[in-house]
This record gives structure tokens, C-alpha cells and sequence, in this order.
């Protein structure tokens, strides 16, 4: 699918068909799409997950994760969980990776990196290496890194005909029920499955007008937005039709008589 | 008895909670509009407590902990089965009470349709 | 461009055409996917940049920023700075974006949703929103906010034809320099412009095994690679030839005479 | 002469911080090679440091800090002007030095093409 098509549609689906599987080799596609995702910080060995699939994964832990993801509604019909976390273990890799990206010429003497360089500034330098640094500062950039990985998982996600959403969870619980070492911590689970509500869900959903989050050359000043150019992302599909749509209402009330749940 | 229906009926639109649970009924035609309020009364009736009372006891404020959730999941699915009909339509029975406890901000757990 | 291409072609780009702008057109359709990325915190309002653009921001504020930059060579190449950045305040909207997703029935009863519950449950409960609890974890959660946001930007540009890369820079000293207030802390800095060494950069970056970064049911059980799937994603450029590419030394020796930079 | 000029290059490529710069040169030609250690010793002898003297005074292990990056920025750039030839002849003669820097962990300022 074309990116601006993949951008324009993503949206999250809240409802799921709970009979149809999700095809394996898709989800393998979602896991390769974060894995080639950035990694400024070469925090390659930090994004992992836990995919649970129903049918595959033992139904107790599953029924598990779904009861520390708040038993929502969503989570038990989606059949696909990908449990992000990051392994701030995989930090120590750092050196070894930093020495690969230097001998493939990803990394050139000529900004100054060489092995010396990595021993003698980078490896001590929290601003580079964060566990030099505070683990605060270390957990808040691993999640920054965690966030570029997973929103390319979403849009995989999408770009597959799937439905998605990132939700919220007891991390203590997950944890302990998917046997993660104490120096994990589970970020957000995405729930993957094909959508039992109409893929638009109702329309694109209400953003901030772009002109009070982007700013040119000084926070404040307003980055002008060209109306012509949101036709043409209109026309591409990347901007598309807002929420609600005009029969939203109807859908959920036919999404509610199908699972059996109030209005 | 139209007379003291009626009464009855005006005390119990009174009460907070079922205001905040009629605001959203607003849309539908009065007749299910009645229906719904007409089961939430019933309910009411059966578990010996006001709208305002149920709402109050099954959260606490205080701790943001739930109190009596079984204590209401149990006689709302008793509330669902005590009628005929299908598995959808006693369902639906129960629903309305969740609806009427997911407009005051809280949740029950639901039961899960038959063919999931 | 198809999604698959744009996740394969993305890799940190270090050598730009400095003498060659970037349309503003395409700096502002980078903006618009980010800001259609998925928000599921509901952090719409936090999520905000500032752009810095050669020959239109004051020169003075550009070259500040690229010191900030440790004046690494391509931050002085690139014609195009966005400063993303964590808007704190922007949780303050939290309630009114919730209802606002309410109003449109992204968010339905069905699921226990209602304007008694977002002030009763959710306003109260940290892990729903992040003001009422430790700061710590809120900035954690924004950050991860961020980086969904970020890397859809990155992938954009990769769409646009252009190249892209994340640096880290001084943060104190870009808030300074682009007069951000004290609640708004700037994440990373994204370069972008024409590319000066080939897209390619020297083929696709090296990544951890990927049995070793995903699991299936339980940590530390891998999720099966399948190959096929791979050769799939070969053929249609998600995975791309590994680095170093056979002509790379000579590409980054010619780079240096270009740009006059050791070698 | 031949004798005392062989010796005293032995002795130059015993430094630990050249043999650090002469190993990412072993893919250049000989001759290349050749150049550029010549051209470093030149600096050296310039600034009357040895190689080792030069990393060691650039940088604080301690503070992590830099001591003398504008110090050698300077004697960088004068060394480079002292040759004639085109920018690019004369900035090359600067970056064997920053590279010798580089390769024993530490950046010194570049210096822009006129072009640029």
C-alpha cells in the first residue's frame, strides 16, 4: 500500500473479529518492519517482544495478559498480542554495535569516529551511552526509541489489511505472566486482528490544529499550513474524511448487538 | 394508579444518577427511551436500593477502588436471566443496567455472547 | 512510495546537498504524518517541533543550533532542522481531547466510556493520565508518545525522496536558542535534506538477529523466522542489501574530498 | 644520513598513538602511507610535542573534557596555510593531522570548503 494510504488509514480499531486468525507470516512482517526502524541511539538490543496468539499461545496466559490489560473488550477479541518492551540489557551491546556500524562505513572517520573515539568520548558520555548517565535519563530515551519502533509496527500493522491499537496494561502482571527478567519492562501492547467495525472506525479522528504545534524558527511563530497541500494529502489519501462519520452511530449500536454489550 | 405511577415515575427521573443515564438516552425513540428506565426501575426495585445508592456503593471514592462489583455483576446477571426470551434478548436486560452504571463512570464486566 | 519501500530505503543519512533547499511543501506533509501517528496516551497536545530552515530562520539562530548539535558536519549540510519536542502542558488537554473522542464515538459506551468515567476513573488514575501521577512516569510515556510521532516523520521524508537522520544534541541550549519555554523539552533533533551520498548510504544497516530480538508466547522462546517471508520482503525492498555495499570505501573517500572532511 | 633518517622513523612509528593512526591506513597504497606519516612527524616536529604528547594534552581524561582543542586548531590550520597549493591541497595537510587525532579518539574542528 502506498505510505500516505498506510498514514491515512491507520486509526485505532476498537472492535475485532475474534473467529479469523491473523495470518503468521503477517505478523512476522509487522516484527520486521520496527526491527529496521531507527535506532539513533543504537539501541538495536533494546526493542524486543512477546507476540501471544490465540490458539498457539497456552489459553491461560492469554487469559492472563487480557485480564492485565483490563479485561477491555478489544484485547479479548483481538487474536494477536505483540508486547513491547525494552531490555535495558540490551544497552550493553552498545560497544559492540557502535564497532560493526564503524567497520561497515555506516559510521566514517570523517565525523571523527574511529574505536578510540567510542572508548575514549562516546562509552563514557551519557548524552551517547545513557548507562553512563542516570537511569532516568536512560529509561525516558529507551522509550523514545521504543515509540520509533513500535509506531512502525502499527503502521506494518496496517499496511498488512490488519486493525491495531496500543493499549495500557498492568506492567507487574504482564510481566510475571509472559516469565519477562526483572530488567524488562513491558512499554504498551499492540493488539493486532482483522476489524469488525468498518476500517474508517468512524472517520479520522480530531487532531490540534497543525498551525498550534508547529512552529518556524522560534517556538510560537506558526509554521504556515498550505491548504493546497492538505487538498493534495486529501486526494492521496493520507488526510481523510473526520470522525464521526454519519452513520457512526448505527455502526456501534450493530457492533454492540453483535458482542452483547450496552450502548 | 395512572396518577401515582406517574409520581413514582417523576421521583425517579429525579435522582442524579438516572439523569446522567437519560442524557444519553436522548436520541432513541421515547418508547425504548421508557423501556430502558422502566428496567433500571426494576432493577432498582429488586436489589432494595435507590439509583443514587447503587452508584454510591459500588465505587469508593476515597481508595478509587471498585467495592461491590461481584456483589452487582451477580444480580445484574441475575436481573438477565429472571426474563424469557433468547440469550440476546436477557442480555440485553443486563445491558441496560451497565449502561445505566457506565453513564455515572463505572464498569461492570459483561458477559461474553454464546458464540465467542 | 509503497510502505515497504519507504521502511526498506530508510537509513540514517550523513552527507547532505547543502546548496540544495528542501520544498516546503514536502517539510510540511513530514509534519502532517507525524501528526496523524497514533497519540494512545491522548498526548495530541504534547507532541509539538520547531522548524529551522536555511535562508529563511535568522542565520544566527541556525548556526547556535547546529553548535548545539556538537557541530557535527551534517547538521552544518542539512538545509532543514525539526526540533520535536515534549509540550508538558499539553496534558492539560487530556480531558477535553477525550471528550472530544467521545462526542465522534471513537470512544462508545460499549466499552464503559462516558463523561463520568473520564472524570470519575480515568482523570484520577496515572496509568489513564499521567498528570495525576509521579512525573517520572509521565515523562517516560511522553517520550514514548514522542518517537511514535517522530519515527512516522522519519519514514515520511524517506516518502518525499529525501534524506533524514536523528541527532541528539544540548538540550538546554536549543531551548534557548528557539525560545522554548521551560515546560518543553526538546527530544531529538531530525535532519533532513537531498542526500549527498548515494540513498543506498552504504547499504541497509546491520540489526540483532531477529530470533533474538522477538518472542512467541514466552520470553525467551523465539518467534520462528520464517525465510520465506524474508525472501518476500526482498523482492518487494523492505530488506535491502546489507552494508557495507562493495564500492563503499570509495564512496565515503570521495565524500571527504567533497566536503574537505578527513578521511 | 639514510641510517639516521630510517632510525628516527622507527623510533616515530613506535608511538602508540601513531601505530593507532598507521593501522586504519593499511588499506593505502604505500607511497600514500608514506605521506601522510611523513606529514605527521612534520607536525610534530612543528609543534615540538611528540605524537603521545599531543593526545595526551588535548584532552582531559579526568574532567572528560577538552584542554587544548583550540590551541591545536590553530597550529592545524597554520600547518595546513604553510604549503602552497589549492584549498584542497592545503586542507588535506590538516586532516592527516585531524585524522592522526581521530583515530586516537578526539575531533578537532573542520574547516568549510570555500564552496560551502
Amino acid at each position: 500500500m502506498e505510505f500516505k494510504q498506510v498514514v491515512g488509514r491507520r486509526r485505532s480499531i476498537r472492535y475485532y473479529q475474534p473467529w479469523r486468525p491473523v495470518e503468521r507470516e503477517k505478523i512476522q512482517k509487522i516484527l520486521e518492519a520496527a526491527r529496521l526502524q531507527s535506532q539513533h541511539g543504537n539501541a538495536s538490543d533494546i526493542r524486543k517482544a512477546v507476540v501471544v496468539i490465540k490458539g498457539e499461545t497456552p489459553e491461560d496466559v492469554r487469559k492472563a495478559l487480557v485480564e492485565a490489560l483490563y479485561s477491555q473488550p478489544q484485547a479479548e477479541q483481538a487474536p494477536v498480542h505483540i508486547v513491547w518492551t525494552i531490555d535495558m540489557s540490551g544497552w550493553e551491546k552498545l560497544r559492540d554495535r557502535l564497532l560493526e556500524l564503524l567497520k561497515v562505513r555506516a559510521l566514517t572517520p570523517s565525523y571523527g569516529w574511529s574505536e578510540q573515539f567510542v572508548d575514549t568520548v562516546v562509552m563514557p558520555t551519557p548524552d551517547f551511552n545513557v548507562l553512563a548517565g542516570d537511569r532516568t535519563f536512560a529509561e525516558w530515551l529507551s522509550a523514545f526509541e521504543s515509540g520509533l519502533a513500535v509506531g512502525s509496527a502499527l503502521l506494518a500493522a496496517v499496511d498488512e489489511g490488519l486493525g491495531t491499537q496500543l493499549l495500557t496494561g498492568k506492567r507487574e502482571e504482564i510481566r510475571k505472566v509472559l516469565g519477562m527478567p526483572e530488567y524488562v519492562t513491558p512499554t504498551q501492547v499492540q493488539i493486532v486482528g482483522y476489524p469488525a467495525e468498518s476500517p474508517e472506525a468512524g472517520g479520522q479522528r480530531p487532531r490540534p490544529d497543525f498551525e498550534s504545534l508547529y512552529f518556524s524558527g522560534k517556538w510560537g511563530v506558526s509554521f504556515k499550513r498550505d491548504p493546497r497541500v492538505v487538498e493534495q494529502l486529501q486526494s492521496e489519501g493520507m488526510i481523510q474524511t473526520p470522525a464521526p462519520l454519519p452513520w457512526r452511530a448505527q455502526e456501534v449500536r450493530a457492533l454492540a448487538a453483535t458482542f452483547g454489550l450496552p450502548e | 394508579m395512572t396518577d401515582a405511577a406517574e409520581t413514582t415515575a417523576t421521583a425517579f427521573y429525579d435522582f442524579e444518577t438516572v439523569q446522567r443515564y437519560a442524557a444519553g438516552l436522548e436520541e432513541l425513540p421515547e418508547q425504548e427511551r421508557a423501556q430502558r428506565l422502566g428496567l433500571l426501575q426494576e432493577f432498582s426495585a429488586m436489589v432494595g436500593r435507590t439509583p443514587d445508592e447503587m452508584v454510591d456503593e459500588l465505587f469508593d471514592k476515597a481508595t478509587h477502588k471498585y467495592r461491590k462489583r461481584g456483589f452487582y455483576a451477580g444480580r445484574i446477571r441475575e436481573f438477565s436471566t429472571k426474563a424469557p426470551g433468547t440469550w440476546a434478548e436477557q442480555n440485553f436486560r443486563g445491558n441496560v443496567i451497565r449502561s445505566f452504571f457506565i453513564a455515572n463512570g463505572y464498569r461492570i464486566p459483561l458477559d461474553k455472547p454464546p458464540w465467542m
